[in-house]
């Protein structure tokens, strides 16, 4: 028993989270609204070189066969720099389905080289799950995993008509994706597909609880930053008992929300018929955090957080989006509450760790 | 207690229906935050004026109506039905033409009521500047008295409307020895005043809803100084419990959008997962109810000659939160499209303005008094807790 | 269109009010605690002095014959003061369903001479609904209205059989009510018992909402001036941010409930079709307000709230215990979430008041 | 990051679950607020210390098991499982036990030590003050110097266990110039003492769960000060530090209450209309179990060599907004049975104990330092506001 994550994957955290700080500026961000694609290919390369296209593509396939747990704190970093590049979702969601789709041997040629142009940065692989009605960056990608019905395809970009949606967070480039299937692009069907979706979803939650973490961090640290400094009164704001409580109400929601992302990220990995709990419990916690964090972080900055000069609200915008991608509250604390009615559902604390978490799967395929 | 209404306010309610749906502009106007929308929207205020319609409660010599607060809750009610434009009026109808009435001279009235009142002059408000929002008595934009001008030095800021309105008013610092909430005075500045610098800032929509202004030696008449010199602090008072009361957000406002969140709830409901959504909607609309329930119960009082006490403080926490409630409802509702600006959806219908007022109910709790100092205020004038 | 109350209706609640509050101290109410009846004979005298019994009670049998806005601001001083007796269910609850009674000729001479018992104080008359498991104070009267189905029955003390309960406020004493229904004691059936019975949960809502509003106001007025006397860290805790809005949310709460249970009051009496959704909008908001009050008021009182001898308990419990009488939460909640999905449902600012709100009847009767 | 428990964890808790099946008592124990349930439960005390299950994580050589937090876990886990008695001796074994071995010198260990472990004697707190509740520092109750002894003048209050226990431990006042937290002492004081008086007082269920101690020229050895003479303050600011932090609220405590809120909730579902109900028992359960997640990634961490830190402060809010929506929510589920006290009611079994849990709960926000000193706590130290 050990919820710990290893000096490795901090270091590796620290070293990701402090080139996005550096890189990631608020002005960088700023320009890639007013861009044509909303990528900063510098950006694009530097993540790369991290390693974080290959971190989860098999080693077989040239990447580093690292997991979940591994890439999980690097996500949160994403988050708290507000990164706009779409490279979490890309990693874990379409590099994961990449991974499941060679490790149950379906096509195995043509997703082997994709991951390892994957794992070079050589080649660019989306994912659209039916959960979301748009695609972020989409149209960047040079193949998109797509789903009809059960089966899952796989479809070159010259096969994809994209129509772009503006979202209310200007970093985000939404699109609809139309397409055709077809024999020729289906790479798995019918019970195997969906399982496959299924393991998507819970990944696309993660993803999205893991860096919706960190821009709850980010935003409570905006807030407590600026109430130092603005002064009303005759004294800063953040002397006032009311102001220091909206923050540690958000303090107190992100600390609890923490653990509940690890376990899913552990979840995911190595017990996935449990994941749809772990995950759902993961991105109700991690979203209702920011969510709270982006009201109470606005109030903190009165009108200036009101304002689109203020950066505060690139966080914000974001938090508002991640919170209901990938399945919003109203999904996830369904799925738990279906669980829950289940008469053979093992709750309590002998159930929350270990082996009888780990290998129970009391109604997990219903 | 009778909650009927009389005969003469049901014709009332059926005059302002008829003349509402003969005239509200068929097409959304634009944006009041835009050059273009902002003319559409003056051309409605001339519109409303032509028909006596600008500000019922006020006396009929000013082009108002001389309505008591109960025809006025009927006339919002209506107005809202109607889905007639926004006031980009407001400031002037709301907070100056009430305060100019009470301490204008005969002839400030004479320049500046009609003006107001046919749209002719919009006003945008000049209370706040960068270390003095919620603590308005920290103002320091100086207007030195020279011979019969005033002559005006430094910074506003958050003036809804200044970006294109024609006028301001404010507080001033005239007593340049004074401090906190001595030596203000109550003055009115013309925007396009030589050395008035508007900038525009924009709001978390993109659109710019307020601005700084600037002011580098801006020379203005003392004719246009509202009460006495020094004396601005108490007449700011009298504008700011104005907008803090009754008049500031009406209830028609608040019913309309949980009648529509009950119809979004209806159609939507299937579709949904969210296991607390029904008690939310239950809960906007029974608060959009109570708000309007005790807006009513407090314009009764005051028809009968009572008095508006401490107690209206609650009004604005409980408007702005459930302006967000509404909002986050609606888009819970709407799930994941809910982050779509809906220009470029296919589904624009069922979008409609929920992101919009979402938006905007962002900035309830902020503006006018942050909740916190409301919080502070009901604490210590209504229930009479210790202030050290 | 007024929405206020006449200086008579303001005064009757003054007089009243500080009687209550003169007689009603809180050594009295726990003298009752020990007694064996639960009552104070002498404030039952004092109450029937000042018209309590009678004011509810039609002019043709020797009451006032005055309505429910007459009368909610009395029920509101009795919350205030925490009163044991259970004078406000006897004369809206019991009262009111004995003059429906006689209003729809049932029973007349029987239910006439039972008035004008009541409102010379002679006789007392209890009534029990079913959306009660128990019934307060169900042994001291001499008559109880019971329902068996869509039946009413006017049964004497002497054919019922009572099983005391204890309820977490030691001001109640509660009662399981057995009786043998008889075509003897039948006073109302079919249709016309189910009105009077839909009619009685409504008053007995309203009745419940009105004390709540009372309750509610005195927790705070105690933890207020609590809260300027008790002293920590050099100061009065009253000065403390986070204690001004513990106390302001409930002001808020408290100040909006108001208006709802007054226009209840007046639904109930001109517009009963309607008031169904005018009362359990008034017991949510006035319970949940009481709620918020209650635990506020305590959180302000620190260790000492949680004690026996500090007397904000008698109103604390008090306050649980009603909002969960005559319909909890959930209940009144549901009933208006079943009118708000009926399409027909006439919402929004012109039914609010009026005519049209008065009037119509779009589905009460459903 | 590995999940699983080792084959000496699991190993463990088979072990602690056959003892417990072995030896919890198959009748409830009376409330340990009465006389004869204090005796009870002290029995309970001396059969777990008999075994060796008194404090696991203490010393073999004070009757523990030199258990890790994570082995403690799964006590704790394996002991509501069981529907153990709560522990007696909770002031002992978790705050002054732990103080004792970190600052007692070898006599005071070898007196006291063994002696609590064995529930031979219950102590009780004495911390608060009638104005030194939230505000330790205040501590008036003086202990002076006479010889080899002090004597003890002044009061306390709120003193959990007061009313039975033999001894109690606290802060004195040893250096009467002195102010705040300078000049305080730890001082152990035998409640048999001649001019003690323990007045009990009862709290929200009519029992006394706590008390005041008057002290009227008490005369204590010089033996019972624990560290140095007016370093008090810093030996209890690590007291309250055990207290505040991992050990005060064990999550299994909260996880079984969750479980039964959720079978609660399926016999009753079908029976009630909240419409938020749902909603409420979803959220209870997650948070229990993040509450359990959380201290499981503590006590890693803290296995492994590292600290615990400012973040703990957000325990005690979390566990007692918890606590208090666990049992709220249960009462919904009874609807208007749940004001009932269940021993008087027929549908007892339904009723359980949870209004007994639920005016618990009411104390949890209040005491350990109220949850607005606690949100003080992370917003000056883990988030690092300014304090003036």
């Amino acid at each position: 028993m050990d919820f710990t994550f290893t000096d490795d994957q901090l270091a590796f955290r620290d070293s990701v989270g402090s080139m996005l700080e550096n890189e990631v500026t608020t002005a960088s961000i700023r320009e890639r609204w007013t861009g044509d694609s909303g990528e900063n290919g510098d950006m694009l390369n530097m993540l790369n070189e991290m390693g974080m296209n290959s971190l989860l593509v098999p080693e077989s396939c040239g990447g580093l066969g690292m997991d979940l747990v591994d890439f999980v704190l690097l996500a949160d970093a994403c988050g708290k720099a507000a990164l706009p590049e779409s490279i979490v979702e890309d990693a874990v969601v379409a590099g994961g389905l990449l991974s499941d789709l060679l490790a149950s041997g379906q096509h195995t040629d043509q997703v082997q080289e994709l991951l390892g142009g994957v794992a070079a940065g050589d080649i660019r692989v989306g994912c659209a799950h039916i959960i979301n009605p748009y695609s972020n960056f989409a149209h960047r990608k040079d193949w998109m995993l797509l789903a009809n019905g059960n089966d899952v395809h796989l479809v070159p970009k010259s096969d994809l008509k994209f129509t772009a949606l503006k979202s209310v967070d200007p970093s985000r480039r939404l699109q609809k994706v139309d397409w055709a299937p077809s024999r020729k692009t289906r790479v798995a069907e019918g019970e195997v597909g969906a399982g496959l979706q299924r393991a998507t979803l819970n990944r696309g939650a993660l993803a999205a609880a893991a860096q919706l973490l960190g821009l709850a961090q980010a935003m409570v640290q905006q807030a407590v930053d600026y109430s130092a400094t603005r002064e009303q009164f005759g004294k800063a704001i953040g002397t006032n008992q009311a102001v220091k409580h909206l923050m540690a109400d958000c303090a107190v929601q992100i600390e609890f929300a923490k653990p509940v992302v690890y376990r899913a990220a552990y979840t995911v990995g190595v017990a996935p018929q449990r994941a749809d709990w772990a995950v759902s419990h993961a991105k109700t916690a991690a979203g209702s955090a920011a969510e709270l964090s982006a009201r109470n972080a606005t109030q903190v900055h009165g009108a200036m957080g009101y304002t689109w000069e203020c950066d505060l609200h690139i966080w914000v915008k974001r938090a508002w989006a991640l919170a209901k991608e990938w399945g919003d509250a109203g999904f996830h604390k369904n799925r738990i509450h279906e669980w829950l009615l289940q008469p053979n559902a093992l709750l309590g604390p002998e159930f929350t760790f270990g082996k009888r978490y780990i290998d129970h799967s009391d109604s997990a395929a219903a | 207690m009778d909650l009927l209404y009389t005969p003469s306010q049901t014709q009332f309610r059926e005059e302002v229906r008829a003349w509402l749906a003969a005239h509200v502009p068929a097409k959304k106007l634009a944006s009041f935050d835009t050059a273009e929308g902002f003319e559409q929207h003056r051309q409605w205020e001339k519109t409303l004026a032509a028909g006596n319609w600008g500000m019922v409660t006020w006396p009929k010599e000013y082009g108002g109506r001389a309505c008591d607060l109960i025809e006025w809750l009927i006339f919002e009610e209506e107005y809202y039905r109607a889905g007639a434009p926004l006031r980009v009026n407001q400031n002037g109808i709301f907070l100056l033409g009430p305060t100019l009435m009470e301490y204008g001279t005969e002839a400030q009235k004479e320049r500046f009521i009609s003006a107001m009142a046919s749209g002719e002059e919009i006003w945008a408000q000049a209370w706040s500047e960068p270390n003095a929002g919620s603590d308005m008595a920290a103002i320091r934009c100086r207007a030195d008295r020279d011979g019969d001008d005033y002559v005006i030095n430094g910074q506003k800021i958050w003036s809804t409307r200044a970006v294109f309105a024609d006028y301001a008013f404010g507080l001033f610092r005239t007593d340049p020895e004074s401090s906190r909430h001595h030596g203000l005075s109550f003055i009115l500045v013309p925007l396009d005043s030589p050395g008035v610098t508007v900038r525009p800032i924009e709001q978390l929509n993109g659109l710019p809803g307020f601005a700084e202004i600037f002011f580098d030696d801006v020379r203005v008449s003392d004719f246009n100084l509202l009460g006495g010199e020094n004396q601005g602090w108490q007449i700011a008072m009298s504008t700011a419990g104005f907008e803090r009361g009754l008049m500031l957000r009406s209830p028609a406002r608040f019913q309309q959008a949980s009648r529509r969140l009950v119809e979004l709830y209806r159609k939507r409901r299937n579709d949904i997962l969210d296991l607390s959504i029904e008690d939310s909607v239950v809960r906007c609309y029974m608060d959009a109810e109570a708000y309007a329930l005790s807006t009513y119960q407090t314009a009764s009082r005051l028809v009968a000659g009572g008095h508006i006490g401490a107690e209206s403080s609650c009004n604005k926490i409980f408007w702005s939160e459930l302006d967000i409630r509404i909002h986050e409802t609606a888009l819970s509702l709407l799930g994941a499209r809910a982050e779509i600006e809906p220009e470029t959806a296919e589904d624009h219908a069922e979008l409609g303005t929920w992101l919009d007022g979402f938006l905007f109910s962002q900035s309830g709790p902020i503006y006018a008094g942050t909740n916190e100092i409301q919080r502070n205020i009901i604490a210590e004038r209504m229930l009479g807790m210790p202030r050290k």
